[in-house]
């Protein structure tokens, strides 16, 4: 089973509700989901849809075309229609005036039935649904266990009466929809997954630093990273965690700074142009060895670009922000799941190394949802690096160390003088212009990279090394390339994925061994000017000898991957 | 509890000889030595600038942060570690320049710190270009005659007010009793406490000099000024004219920052855990059964 | 001279049914069409948000800009071309929060642009979070309870006033005639000139919407204010309280920015040209004999 | 002829006056000067100096040992002790207390003279330029011949007494000074030279932007840029020129965005930390299209760093800086001539292409000094790109065509709207979400690359195409590097230099052909990380060999090539 489900109407139409609650009918009966959100920069209006992709087997990005789709617009019935595939239908309200209809298309009473039934066009949502799982097949009785379920969570207030709703209008269409849907689930029962836990990519992430013992927040709204701090703000009273929606970005990350100086771990949320605000504080991060973890939500740019969309843009960027030289982390979740991880692992590099640490995440991670196990925080290890003991008197917070790294202390000790300062200093924190300590001072940060780069995770190989082809990837597409290897085998071509999440400092080892030993290699990007392939160039010499980029702000899927390397004759 | 040399500067003193900063200096010294705060609960935060150097000039805790951004590396600080007292030194160009969004954006948060202005009228470290608080056609290489400095300039004791700072006042770097005395009720002060303070630089700024000053201060608190009174306070700092006002301007009780931001109940949120327990709990309550 | 027809859309309009930035768009239309000065020489610059928007709206000269820096913007392009009519359409986010200091800046060089500030107590566009001018205790995304936003509010009509603007008013998107008059009178004054536009955003704000600002705003030109007084204006910017002053809080005349630069005795400075051969005179001075 | 004259002190004592008036004797008797200034971040007092070094050939660098040392204080005597060199000779006042006397020391009646002679201590400037050409036996009609002018020149109120007093203390000095200095110019006539303008890097810069037709810049004060800026105010008056401090970087950049869609041709100048905090705008620069040149003098980050040092740190990060992609040009200039052309070359490019222009300056290059031949302005064209005619109707701002530059138009003309966005936009500059115009709009940006390739300066290459080994160099190190080529090549190696001065996009023809034919290369860099090495491989998988790395702040000397090649066993 590899259902498409799509909704598509204006924003505040109540898009987002039907494919929630379509999404929990699938998760509770046992499902794999992947739901996708695509929206314009606006707050009401225009033509938004979700894609709830559902499927037996974990999938981890959305599919380009429609097997049914509920429009809740006459645009959101015309629109997607090319993408509609045979077999497909198309659900709108008979209200719509729409004439051109054609077999796929079922003009059906949702608003009327959630009147009559229901007492209230409200329950629209609840008709659709039902209609939806009716065209379907969905069995009656697995849907009767949801949905009860599926509206009291959603906070409907009157769940009765919705289920209601949703059930008649599931008979109405057994009765009235005469087309031919290519899915039939009569025969399916519950689903192979004990997945539960639906999450975004952004909620991972916030749940992932609480989970890191994150304790302060800053940051000023930015799109598609507003809803992972709106996520640690929404816990912040249960967990005691300090969050402050600050004047802009610059305050933001000094803010985070400074509690970081003074022993909280902290973090700042934004995307691309508020990094950009950031940068001269990146570098204070930087010269003054002050842990501090960024989450860089990238959406389409240059400049303003397309707030909502997404993109994979801003990685040399990343790595090379700020004037001057110091040591960072940069790291790109692949998954849902692994913004989670990520955002622990993130924590601990930097307190590790007592570094800036840059988590690149895009709005099709940030805003991407999908059933999880259930996760187990006990596991969570905060390791907070070297940490200045007793003996460590006079405290030199800039010790001279052998692995670059001097123990770190806070203030607030008696007997302790805590010195930070991002001009050059002595390793007391204070001035010089002393030209043999400047030197010191850059030899200590070039020490920590090497260790750095050891501490990160080996890029992954998904398939075999010997693989004739292989396509280079890195942070949230590795579902859609990962689905394309599997589409490539399944048609007999030898192929594998290189897939990296940890970016920078770049390990390189594996990486040499498969471009070398590969005879076609392709960096597929989710941006214009293949970043990551020219990262790799600068690191290794090697070039890729194609590449995909995908830059209209969508995200990417296995078939374009697949349609774009059989197009280049690469495939 | 803090003598002198507990204080006594870790460098030596880099600024130009009759320096105002010398006077501001001392004041905090001896502002120090008179309160009963032990010394390692004290942090100073510094923007960049002669004035930016301080924290090098005292033994303190201390982060000499960017142009323009102590007052949010303060804030920052303050939060994690309320137990600090948190003290920054900044500059006219610094606060009022590259920093005026964050100065008048923590008085509005009242976060409970204490911004002290070397108020000089100069980019003192970037050779004497005017700052924001250059009076109208001041002269220097930025803005040579005809006109000299073409704008008017910022008036920090009015922004602080019209801001809601919660301690409002304006100092002299020559009168050491009185601006000692203003620092310590800043330094104690529950909420944004800002003394704006008249710094000669003897080496770029001719027109704001230690005479200048001398013979146009008067100290509003002997005029009989009541610090309560928030339009008073106003129509003081804006009544323009000749003579300089300084002393206290403005006092008030408000709730800081910390008061409404969800910080622990006790103990700093520095050392403060996230409940493990209570994170799965969440987890299990986020799925579907 | 301008037509309504001239003005029309370029792009359908975006909003939310009922937002108040209809009304703002609306005023604004009339104004221009109402004025002397022909559609070419306008040009409008804004920021990023809801507000952002209305150079799309709107068939004039455009900047849609980055958020916060509409005003900076204006300010280079006023420079270059001090004939063109440059008007900032801005949100309260941007120009009071991520700008704050642009505006602030802008105020005391006495820019002659005109900066419409669309106030609407949240981020519209980014979804309903406090904003500058959001009350203490507003309950948003970013600021649940307890306590809401834990910080006083950002007075743009006080700010604008401490700061030197020499137009200052507060008008209603609801108040179409009196919204007209005041920005006609902004565009066409010589100088900064501000008018804070409370602007009902009927999808978040749920506090200040069309009906409360109904029951509370009152006229200060019906109250006998006079815009000349720049103590009552800020008296009355300042003076808290239930009901919301609004119209002309103040005017004056100054020098503008323009008249303290060097910019060409007549014509533009995008039009001028360096003289070549002054400069080669300049460096044959410069050389040692 | 090759000396080097020091002249060490506190901030604020005059050690620029000396310097200057010390150029200006040998400029003004036809020598060739270079002269780099060594100071603190301070205001007054620390241990500063000024190098003036004198040659009968051009040169464009500094040296590391010293000829003949004017020491104004204690420490001034005694730290640059170690780089004088044999047949050196220290000159100083003899008020300052020093006992452990050598042949090289010269305690001098500087003060006591200028005080009896000229009846002021502040003539002591006069004194120590006596004694000084004294030491090295000037011929004294030659230095009589200048001293009025240099005087004059320098502003001092009193000519005729500090020549006096010059003369005198020549005279003094003759008597008295019994040490041995190993030059004796006492031969020597003018020298070869015509060159007579004297200007730092800086002064050269502005005076090349005026040159280009700059009529508006605006500014936040920061070393090593604010001379730059200074120089275009000081003469704003008489050019009408538009200029203005701003209340911080992010307005400045914003301001000059702001007059350039205005039709005029702007400029920013900062450093790094201001560069950082510019970031955003010069991703709308990026996004609008809007031709803007910001003149970036670098010095040692991060963050605040070493504020009046020197280093090349920044130039991964301006070729990378804010979100997004979109061309932009980095161009590094390589002498203080140079940097009058560059300025011009960027107006021209930012016009042409329509994009941010960075130039690279550092601190070095932006305090030298040297003479050079007067400057024929009347060879400077002004290249505006292309201009809407009267037949683009309706105007589209953002007019796709074949090259990707659409004609430019400015607000103010009837019949005719101009729209920018930072937002993706439509041709006409509305905004949409519209894949395909993204597409379009991102492939525009791709096309315009090649052109501004090909419409930068080649690689410049000293020596044999032939030689075994290839240093290469890029922005203000020319002078040093090309020097050590000659000290190399004079000790029978066969080495040439590959010099970059157009850094990004880069050109890669010549440097693929000299890298590959080279049997060694190495890069040769003021930074830690070689930079623009990473660049090349980036650009063509080409690595270099070695890596010579200065950042200590202080500029590179050829010397200090020569001894690290030896040193490392590559020469
Ligand atoms: C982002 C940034 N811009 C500019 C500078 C350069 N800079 C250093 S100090 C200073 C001004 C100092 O003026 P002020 O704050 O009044 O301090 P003062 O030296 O007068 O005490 C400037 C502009 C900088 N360090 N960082
Ligand atoms: C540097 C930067 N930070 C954040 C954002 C995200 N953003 C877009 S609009 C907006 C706030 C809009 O609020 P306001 O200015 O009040 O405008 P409104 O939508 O309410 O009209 C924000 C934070 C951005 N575009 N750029
Ligand atoms: S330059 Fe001015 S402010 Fe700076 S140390 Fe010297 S006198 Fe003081
Ligand atoms: S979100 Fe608010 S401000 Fe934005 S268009 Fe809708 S009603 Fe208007
Ligand atoms: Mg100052
Ligand atoms: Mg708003």
């Amino acid at each position: 089973m590899d259902i498409s489900f799509n909704i598509g109407g204006m924003a505040g139409q109540g898009i987002d509700t039907i494919g929630d609650m379509l999404t929990q009918v699938f998760v509770r009966t046992g499902f794999y989901t992947f739901t996708v959100k695509d929206f314009e920069s606006r707050i009401r209006g225009g033509y938004n849809f979700t894609q709830v992709r559902v499927s037996d087997v974990p999938v981890h990005a959305p599919v380009d075309h429609m097997d049914v789709i509920v429009a809740l617009t006459h645009d959101a019935v015309v629109g997607p229609r090319p993408r509609l595939v045979d077999g497909g239908v198309i659900i709108f309200d008979d209200t719509i005036a729409f004439d051109d209809l054609e077999p796929c298309h079922f003009p059906a009473p949702l608003s009327r039935t959630a009147k009559e039934v229901g007492g209230s066009v409200r329950m629209t949502n609840a008709a659709a649904l039902g209609a939806l799982l009716s065209v379907v097949r969905f069995p009656v009785d697995l849907a009767e266990e949801v949905l009860g379920h599926v509206f009291a969570r959603k906070g409907e207030e009157v769940v009765e009466k919705n289920v209601l709703v949703a059930k008649r209008m599931y008979e109405v269409t057994q009765e009235r929809f005469s087309g031919e849907c290519r899915h039939d689930l009569s025969t399916v029962r519950c689903g192979p997954s004990t997945d539960r836990l639906v999450l975004t990519g952004n909620q991972a992430l916030a749940l992932g630093a609480i989970a890191a013992n994150v304790k302060w927040v800053s940051a000023y709204p930015m799109s598609p990273s507003t809803s992972a701090f709106q996520e640690v703000v929404a816990r912040a009273h249960e967990f005691r965690i300090g969050t402050l929606q600050t004047e802009d970005e610059i305050a933001a990350l000094c803010m985070a700074i400074g509690a970081s100086y003074a022993g909280a771990r902290t973090m700042v949320t934004t995307s691309g142009g508020g990094f950009s605000l950031m940068v001269e504080a990146l570098g204070l991060a930087g010269m003054t060895e002050t842990p501090v973890v960024i989450y860089n939500a990238q959406r389409p740019g240059p400049s303003t670009g397309l707030p909502t969309r997404t993109e994979q843009s801003d990685l040399l960027f990343s790595v090379f922000a700020s004037q001057g030289e110091f040591p960072r982390v940069v790291l790109a979740p692949r998954s849902i799941r692994d913004a989670f991880d990520t955002a622990v692992r993130a924590f601990n590099l930097a307190d590790r190394f007592q570094v800036p640490v840059v988590i690149l995440g895009d709005q099709f991670l940030a805003d991407s949802s999908m059933a999880l196990p259930l996760i187990d925080v006990s596991t969570v290890r905060v390791d907070r690096g070297v940490l200045a003991g007793d003996d460590d008197t006079p405290y030199l917070r800039y010790r001279l160390t052998d692995d670059g790294v001097s123990p770190r202390a806070f203030p607030g000790e008696p007997g302790r003088v805590v010195v930070a300062s991002g001009n050059t200093h002595l390793e007391d924190g204070h001035i010089t212009e002393d030209p043999a300590i400047r030197d010191a001072m850059a030899e200590k940060f070039l020490k920590k990279v090497p260790a750095i780069r050891d501490a990160l995770r080996p890029p992954e190989l998904y398939g075999s090394e010997d693989a004739d082809m292989v396509l280079v990837s890195w942070g949230s597409t590795w579902g859609a390339v990962r689905e394309a290897v599997d589409l490539l085998r399944a048609g007999g071509q030898s192929v594998c994925q290189l897939h990296f999440t940890d970016l920078y400092p770049l390990r390189t080892a594996l990486l040499r061994e498969v471009l070398s030993g590969a005879s076609v290699s392709v960096s597929i990007e989710q941006n214009a000017t293949s970043q990551f392939a020219a990262l790799v160039s600068m690191e290794t010499g090697l070039m890729c000898d194609h590449h995909l980029n995908k830059y209209d702000g969508r995200p990417m899927t296995a078939r374009w991957v697949v349609d774009r390397l059989q197009g280049a004759g690469i495939a | 509890m803090i003598t002198q040399s507990d204080l006594s500067p870790p460098q030596p003193v880099t600024w130009c000889k009759g320096c105002g900063n010398f006077g501001i200096l001392a004041a905090l010294r001896k502002a120090l030595v008179g309160m009963d705060t032990p010394q390692h609960k004290y942090v100073l935060v510094s923007g960049i600038g002669c004035s930016g150097k301080v924290p090098h000039y005292i033994n303190l805790n201390s982060f000499h942060t960017l142009h323009g951004r102590p007052i949010p590396v303060a804030t920052g600080i303050k939060m994690a570690r309320p137990d600090l007292k948190v003290i920054v030194h900044t500059g006219d160009g610094d606060c009022l320049g590259e920093g005026l969004g964050h100065f008048v954006h923590a008085a509005r948060r009242n976060v409970d710190i204490a911004v002290f202005i070397h108020n000089n009228g100069v980019n003192g470290l970037t050779k004497g270009q005017f700052s924001p608080t250059a009076p109208r056609g001041y002269v220097s290489g930025t803005s040579p005659p005809p006109p000299g400095a073409p704008m008017e300039p910022v008036n920090p004791v009015a922004l602080a007010l019209i801001s809601g700072a919660t301690y409002v006042a304006r100092g002299f770097a020559g009168h050491q009793a009185s601006l000692v005395r203003l620092m310590q009720d800043a330094i104690t002060h529950r909420g944004f406490a800002v003394v704006d303070i008249l710094q000669p630089c003897v080496t770029w700024n001719r027109v704001l000099t230690w005479s200048f000053y001398n013979g146009h201060i008067f100290d509003i608190g002997e005029d009989g000024h009541d610090p309560s009174d928030h339009s008073a306070a106003l129509r003081l700092a804006t009544a323009g004219g000749d003579r300089i006002p300084v002393g206290l301007f403005y006092r008030s009780d408000a709730p800081t920052l910390a008061d409404g931001l969800s910080l622990p109940e006790s103990g700093a949120l520095a050392d403060h855990v996230n409940d493990l327990g209570l994170l799965q709990q969440v987890l299990r309550d986020m799925q579907l059964e």
